[in-house]
């Protein structure tokens, strides 16, 4: 087994809720990311899966420490980020980036390409501005850009591309490790299989370590060694991709399993599906005991009161990973 | 909503204690008093000494500034100091009235102007009318209502006569301590400052208004209520036109703003009694306790006015809730 | 106690002054007012002579009869504005133009000024004379001029009755309190530091240590009193031979001492005031109008030689408005705004006037900052200011260019082109070299300080570029800054260190009284607490004492000569330059007749309105 | 069955000031009462502005419909008046959108918006239509309907909130319904419950369904007959099984190839379709397709192929389309 780069222990991450006339009272939280403890080991792309407002995005950001963890620990080889402060976290920055969903809305309109991606050489001061601007053209050609559009700006582009520049810019200073946060929900099919395809080339050419966010089971499937699968604030299953296909054991994978369409219609004419009943509860308020009770098609009474472990459940080649009440 | 607004009450204070504070200090600091000098002569310092002992200014001004609150706490807003037989709650019951007067016709003319101009012309989008709506529109707010007044004095005042060059129609006491008699003198008076002030508000209202109808007619809802097969009058009415109300409710704030500023000239150019004249004399005079006085009442019609915005906005916006 | 003491001496002097009333024998001048009135109209016009015993009153009422229904006679009204308010009505108070004109008219002086001749004229008191040391004034009062009381809802104007029912006269003792009262230093007003060094033991008063606790022997050695009701007596601390001059001000008007007890600082306001001149208040509303009535308890010899009963002024801070207002008929004059004047001026010649008030603009030098503190380049730089040119120019013809400080019209000004150097470049040129700058070279930058305002800037522009042109000192090296009056009056104080106040800066002098003393005397003379310029005592200021003691008139005018000269003259001081009179064109309606006054207050009660001409005008 | 809607030669466009933008170009079909018809295709292909043009939806100006007769029920749409085609609107022909919190009116309750459809449509006053509100609520399955009506939109999750929609959209019980990508806003277990409340209502109400997607897991469980659109083309038409089994399109192969199935255990490499759609400002010459194909001869850039049927309910746009279905039975074998 290889060793852990990042190892995620029992993050939380809330968000205060306020009240009071004046004084504001401290009332309650948006639990946003409840406890979630897992490990990414080095190479792999661990896939973090959930619906929307379930916290993913939160985790890796919190992660990051782009936001200030309200508890837990997050080491990267090692050492604890959540307890570093100023040039020390900045220097382990470098060696994480992040990929965001929106081509559209994360890159500067004002800025050149050239700007875009060589940013984060700027910021941490690497190299002068020729060896900037070849490392700026080298980046663009590694992901499948003409090298020449330095000084175009964004609006040029079309998405995929724009997300190309994204993905370049991630790169430029060599990081490591790449939580790329739902770097394909916005482009369209056919052009999603590019990305896929290039940050799958990137891993093997570079040696990345990818957390890989997103709510298309079947493309972080395709993507992943392993599977997280979130739900309002915690962490449900967490196993391999095929283990997680063929042997789901929490019932809220079986049903998001089942809910994901097939494009074949032979097997959709046949599929029987679990569809869960209701929303999502409120993060602020999540039910007491087991956070998916109120929608469980096998509820049972202890779910209501208890909440269920984070236990191991794999073999001892393979992690399994889950945390209800059935096991 | 309640809750809300008592917050926003008592949230006001600490921003009108500082606004209180702040001018009482700055005026302080300007060079000069009150005593100072006599139209272009100094007044000798013995004399000058003994005033300011009279006052109180001799003080520091941190002990002026608490005395000055202890007497606000009794809503005695001070003395003057040039016209002795007045008090700053004189100048004030005597001069608010005559502003507010104003403004409110202003805001009321620059509403029943401004939003069906600014409908109209959303509506007629690309045609005469909307570029002759978009043409006022630019010249009502571009010409300053310094500007504006004159011209108007010259044209219906001096040449063609038909209304009163300046003065309001109005003296107090008035009604309730701000109601004009409504009579046809106040009337013939009102119209000229009304709308020199007026105009830019309504030029405003027109481009907002039009602006913020074109983007609702461009929003998902619009598309579902012409899918259902309503009639466009419909759409407008009763789908669009209180979404497009939305951020020119949030500019009638800034909109006040602006109208206090205005007044200052308007009541100047048409010699109307009012808080914006006094609150340019009380500068050069070095009036101390009418310009806080007055700063301090500005500066309480505004945290009003923004309320009133507040709940006008919760009225319009069902997904705005304060509590 | 200030007061209450007074009181209760007044009370007393007052009961002398009744049983005195009637053994007086004032000998009134008796005036026929008999006023053509040009009517186009059908105008019968009757002349009723009312005869008394002791004095013959004419009395002119006018009827304007017309066939068709009668309207309500309207009484001859003049309409003013005025660009503020009136602070006060309180003469001891009055300290502005707006105030002093309304005072001039509510009450009556001691004096008056005639305005034609610059003559100090009788008015409450018929006669006066000086002590031989020069020390001692006394005056001999009318005792005839009623206190009246106006009420504003009824219109009536009753005579005020004191507390045995006698009908109130204004004697001597009245204008004890009040000059008491100027002395006082909690009234506050600057025109009590203009009269009180000369009057025997006021400034000792203004000066008291503690205001709150004025020793009443301090307030008792004040040299005024009132022997019987028609006589006042004022002792001068030295022979101010201009006293005189000083005894028209309002300042000195006679006040009522138990309205002022009663109301306190509100006794001024409509209803309250207790008045005795030619008109009474019939409203003020504060910021925006108020009007006055004929006072017709006034004796008929006192009423002036005008028409006008009613006057209505209102509150117009804008001058263009107020044009506005004058174009359409609305006021009788206005001042001219600078936007406006060259077309005025084409469209109405024949109802313009031009009027002095008096008042000299000049460019002041600190004299101990250099290279100002060397008086060959203060005159250089006053030597280079083309007057001529920027009067006619820059001004458009409104102004007198002035080559010394007083101004015609003011007893022992120089007349006008006598003294004083004024514009002449070449000995301008000559100076400068002397002293150290030939052509300008190595002269250092200097500051000039100037109030706000776009004709400050003209005139600033304009000095610059004749110092450009006749001595060669580029603009660059005159650093401008204009701010407003109060700003700019701080930044000159004398308290101010040297080197935060400005090198120059522009100024002017309104005289408070008609002598030459309140010009050289009250702006330049070094023991002035107000010198701006930080002149040094020198052997022009003896001269400056010397002469306002001497009562040889003749003397005086010699030695103000002198004085001039010793300032402005070739070889002078020129702790300033003096550069124009200010003369403003005014729009005046043709119905008006009036002369405007100089000193003192417009006299409205000497101003006449042909009616028939203002109503058909009127809109 | 009877055929409900016949699109021929529909073409819209839009006058820009980049120039026109040939958003639809020249499309036709053929629509069953009761029948499920899925239009699938990535943004920008024309799917959405084509249904829109259908009941004259899109706005103008900017956009035209510059050609086409749209036949419903006897009577060509596009030939109508405002008032008529308002009549149908709404009424007979219903249209749900994408994304459920823009389409409903934030400042207007849920049921004002039910409820003015039906009193337009319907005839009914006040209180009929609040019940008949409550009805459509509760078939769409919201629960305590009556209570909800005075709540606005934003007090309803994403997924209620498009229950709401399709209540809007049935409430006149029309005889088509367009679903214009309702499910794409919403997550995979909402989604899932959509498709069935819509599958379930449509087994109920009988209308007949368009439903618009590039989604294609979510065509194939949904849709009897499925259209392909490419840069406002149809490309190929056929039966579900059909299309999925036996594209004909290198588009449509292009799209099943580049997108991985859960179901299937592969960790190949997915295919994707290179570059980019054409600008639809200035189209080619060609088949659009052309540049990114992979079966391309100089006859594809020269001349755009039509639409023809090549089995009675299979049709294609492809010079090509034989020689893809024998690459496909080779890679199959």
């Amino acid at each position: 087994m290889s060793e852990n780069l990042v190892e995620v222990k029992d993050l939380k991450m809330y968000f205060p809720i306020t009240k009071g006339v004046i004084l504001q009272r401290h009332v309650g939280d948006v639990k946003a990311v409840d406890g979630v403890s897992f490990n990414i080991k080095r190479g792999e792309t661990l896939g973090l899966v959930g619906e929307s407002g379930c916290g993913k995005s939160t985790t890796g950001r919190a992660i990051l420490q782009l936001y200030k963890p309200t508890a837990g620990s997050v080491l990267f080889k090692g050492e604890d980020l959540t307890v570093m402060k100023g040039e020390d976290l900045r220097q382990k920055r470098r060696q994480m980036q992040m990929i965001f969903q929106d081509p559209y809305a994360s890159l500067n309109p004002r800025l050149t390409v050239g700007n875009i991606v060589g940013e984060p050489l700027e910021v941490h001061k690497i190299g002068d501005s020729k060896e900037r601007r070849e490392r700026v053209q080298e980046l663009l050609k590694l992901v499948g850009l003409n090298p020449y559009f330095v000084n175009r700006y964004p609006h040029e582009f079309s998405g995929g591309q724009r997300q190309r520049i994204g993905v370049a810019r991630a790169l430029a200073v060599n990081p490591e490790f790449i939580v790329a946060d739902e770097p394909i929900s916005a482009l369209d099919v056919s052009i999603q299989a590019q990305i896929v395809n290039l940050l799958e080339e990137l891993q093997e050419r570079l040696g990345l370590t990818y957390l890989f966010i997103a709510h298309d089971l079947s493309m972080v499937r395709h993507i992943s060694d392993r599977v997280a699968v979130m739900y309002l604030g915690k962490l449900v299953e967490l196993t391999d991709h095929e283990t997680l296909y063929n042997n789901p054991l929490h019932p809220y994978t079986q049903a998001l399993l089942s809910a994901v369409p097939i494009p074949d219609p032979h097997i959709e004419d046949k599929r029987q599906r679990i569809v869960l009943e209701g929303d999502v509860p409120s993060p602020s308020n999540p039910p007491k005991g087991c956070n998916f009770c109120t929608r469980c098609p096998r509820v049972m009474d202890i779910c209501k009161e208890v909440e269920p472990e984070w236990k191991d459940m794999g073999t001892v080649e393979e992690d399994h990973w889950v945390s209800c009440h059935l096991y | 909503m309640t809750k809300f607004i008592i917050r926003r009450f008592l949230f006001s204070i600490p921003v009108l204690f500082a606004i209180t504070l702040f001018t009482f200090a700055v005026v302080q600091a300007l060079p000069g008093g009150p005593f100072s000098s006599v139209g272009e002569k100094s007044m000798p310092e013995h004399m000058r000494l003994i005033m300011e002992r009279r006052y109180g200014l001799d003080k520091p001004v941190y002990e002026q500034f608490w005395l000055y609150l202890k007497r606000l706490g009794q809503g005695d807003l001070g003395p003057m100091f040039k016209l002795r037989s007045q008090t700053v709650n004189d100048i004030v019951a005597q001069t608010w009235p005559v502003s507010i007067q104003l403004g409110v016709l202003s805001l009321i003319l620059g509403f029943t102007i401004g939003l069906p101009a600014g409908i109209i012309a959303a509506l007629k989008r690309n045609s005469m009318i909307d570029y002759a709506a978009t043409f006022g529109a630019v010249l009502g707010a571009s010409i300053p209502n310094m500007v504006l007044a004159p011209i108007l004095i010259l044209v219906f005042g001096v040449w063609l006569k038909w209304l009163p060059i300046a003065f309001w129609g109005a003296d107090p006491p008035f009604i309730l301590g701000f109601l004009p008699k409504p009579t046809p003198e106040f009337w013939s008076h009102a119209v000229m400052p009304t709308v020199s002030l007026g105009t830019a508000i309504s030029a405003g209202i027109a481009r907002l208004t039009r602006a913020s109808l074109l983007e609702v007619m461009g929003e998902d809802y619009i598309r579902t209520a012409r899918a259902k097969g309503l009639r466009e009058r419909v759409v407008i009415v009763r789908h669009a036109l209180k979404n497009a109300m939305i951020p020119v409710a949030t500019i009638v704030g800034p909109l006040l703003a602006g109208l206090l500023t205005g007044t200052f000239i308007v009541e100047q150019i048409f010699a109307l009694n009012g808080m914006g004249r006094r609150f340019i004399n009380s500068v050069s005079e070095r009036e101390y306790f009418l310009l806080t006085g007055l700063t301090l009442i500005y500066a309480l019609m505004l945290v009003m006015g923004n309320l009133l915005v507040d709940i006008t906005y919760a009225w319009l916006d069902p997904r705005i809730r304060y509590d | 106690m200030f007061r209450n003491k007074w009181l209760l001496l007044a009370a007393i002097l007052v009961l002398v002054a009744v049983a005195l009333t009637a053994c007086a024998q004032p000998t009134p001048e008796i005036k026929e007012v008999v006023k053509e009135v040009k009517v186009t109209v059908e105008v019968t016009k009757e002349v009723v002579k009312e005869v008394e015993v002791t004095k013959e009153v004419v009395k002119e009422v006018e009827k304007i009869v017309e066939v068709t229904p009668t309207p309500p006679p309207e009484p001859v009204t003049l309409y003013g504005y005025s660009t503020t308010d009136i602070p006060t009505l309180d003469p001891q108070v009055g300290e502005d133009v707006v105030s002093i004109n309304n005072i001039e008219n509510l009450f009556v002086n001691l004096t008056n000024y005639d305005l034609e001749t610059a003559d100090i004229v009788p008015e409450a008191a018929t006669s006066w004379e000086v002590s031989d040391d020069g020390l001692t004034y006394t005056f001999h009062l009318r005792t005839d001029i009623p206190w009246v009381h106006h009420n504003p809802v009824t219109g009536e104007t009753t005579q005020v009755m004191d507390d045995e029912g006698n009908p109130r006269f204004v004697t001597a003792n009245d204008f004890v309190y009040a000059i008491k009262r100027a002395c006082d230093p909690n009234i506050g007003s600057y025109y009590s530091s203009v009269i009180a060094p000369q009057i025997k033991g006021c400034q000792d008063v203004l000066n008291a240590e503690d205001p709150e606790n004025i020793p009443q022997e301090l307030i008792d050695a004040v040299g005024v009193s009132a022997p019987d009701d028609a006589t006042l007596v004022i002792e001068l601390e030295f022979p101010a031979s201009y006293f005189m001059s000083m005894t028209p001000m309002w300042t000195l008007a006679a006040v009522p001492q138990w309205a002022i007890d009663e109301y306190g600082d509100n006794w001024i306001e409509a209803g309250n005031i207790v008045t005795n001149g030619r008109y009474v208040l019939n409203e003020w509303v504060h910021g925006v109008r108020r009007i006055l009535l004929r006072n017709p308890l006034m004796p008929a010899d006192m009423q002036g030689s005008g028409n006008i009963e009613r006057i209505i002024t209102n509150v117009v801070p804008d001058v263009s408005t107020g044009y506005a207002l004058w174009l359409n008929n609305e006021v009788e004059t206005s001042g001219i705004p600078e936007a406006e004047l060259e077309n005025h001026l084409a469209n109405y010649a024949d109802e313009t006037v031009q009027i002095a008030d008096l008042a000299v603009f000049y460019i002041a030098f600190r004299e101990t900052k250099p290279p100002f503190d060397d008086p060959r380049v203060r005159r250089a730089f006053g030597a280079a200011f083309d007057r001529e040119k920027y009067v006619n120019e820059v001004r458009q013809g409104q102004g007198l260019p002035m080559k010394h400080f007083a101004p015609p019209g003011i007893f022992g000004a120089p007349p006008i082109d006598e003294v004083g150097v004024g514009y002449d470049p070449e000995y301008a040129r000559q100076q400068l070299a002397d002293a150290g700058y030939p052509n300008c070279e190595g002269f250092p930058q200097v500051t000039l300080l100037g109030y706000s305002g776009q004709s400050t800037l003209n005139w600033i522009e304009f000095a610059q570029a004749n110092w450009e042109e006749n001595l060669g000192c580029s603009s660059d090296l005159i650093q401008v800054e204009q701010q407003p009056f109060r700003e700019l009056l701080a930044a000159t104080s004398a308290d101010t260190p040297d080197e935060e106040a400005p090198h120059m800066w522009t100024l002017g002098w309104g005289p408070d009284y008609a002598d030459e003393n309140n010009w050289v005397g009250d702006v330049l003379w070094c023991g002035n607490p107000g010198n701006r310029m930080k002149r040094e005592c020198n052997e022009i200021d003896d001269l400056i004492v010397q002469a306002r003691e001497e009562t040889d008139p003749q003397k005086r005018i010699e030695m103000y000569r002198q004085i001039e000269d010793m300032f402005f003259g070739p070889d002078g001081e020129m702790p300033f330059f003096p550069i124009f009179l200010r003369i403003a064109y005014v729009a005046e309606h043709s119905w008006l007749d009036r002369v405007p006054a100089l000193f003192g207050g417009q006299q409205f009660y000497n101003w006449s309105i042909d009616q028939a001409a203002q109503l058909a005008a009127r809109p | 069955m009877a055929t409900l809607l016949e699109v021929k030669g529909l073409t819209t466009q839009f006058f820009t000031q980049d120039g026109v933008v040939h958003a639809v170009n020249g499309i036709s079909y053929k629509l069953n009462e009761g029948e499920t018809l899925a239009i699938v295709g990535e943004s920008g292909c024309g799917k959405s502005v084509g249904v829109m043009s259908l009941i004259k939806l899109i706005p103008q100006p900017p956009g035209k419909i510059v050609a086409g007769e749209v036949w419903f029920d006897g009577k060509n749409l596009l030939e109508m008046s405002d008032d008529e085609i308002r009549q149908i609107r709404g009424n007979r022909i219903a249209m749900i959108f994408q994304d459920p919190m823009t389409s409903l009116n934030p400042v207007l309750t849920i049921g004002r918006q039910i409820t003015e459809a039906l009193q337009l449509h319907m005839g009914m006053d006040g209180e009929q239509s609040r019940a008949r509100a409550v009805e459509l609520l509760e078939l769409v399955g919201i629960s305590g309907a009556q209570s909800r009506l005075d709540n606005y939109p934003h007090q309803f999750s994403g997924g209620m909130r498009q229950r709401v929609m399709i209540a809007m959209g049935l409430s006149c019980n029309p005889q088509l319904l367009i679903a214009d990508e309702p499910t794409t806003a919403l997550d995979v277990t909402i989604q899932a419950q959509i498709v069935d409340l819509v599958k379930e209502l449509k087994n109920r109400i009988g209308m007949a369904i368009i439903w618009i997607t590039h989604d294609l897991g979510v065509v194939a469980g949904l849709a009897e007959r499925v259209i392909v659109m490419y840069a406002g083309q149809i490309v190929e038409e056929a039966e579900v099984h059909d299309l999925y089994d036996n594209p004909h399109h290198p588009y449509t192969l292009g799209l099943l190839r580049s997108i991985p199935r859960l179901d299937l255990g592969n960790n190949e490499k997915l295919i994707p379709i290179d570059g980019l759609p054409p600008d639809l400002v200035d189209l080619p010459k060609g088949c659009p397709f052309a540049a990114r194909c992979e079966f391309r001869i100089e006859r594809c850039i020269a001349e755009n192929p039509p639409a023809e049927y090549v089995t009675s309910s299979h049709r294609v746009a492809c010079w090509r389309w034989e020689h893809v279905i024998a690459v496909q039975s080779q890679a199959g074998s």
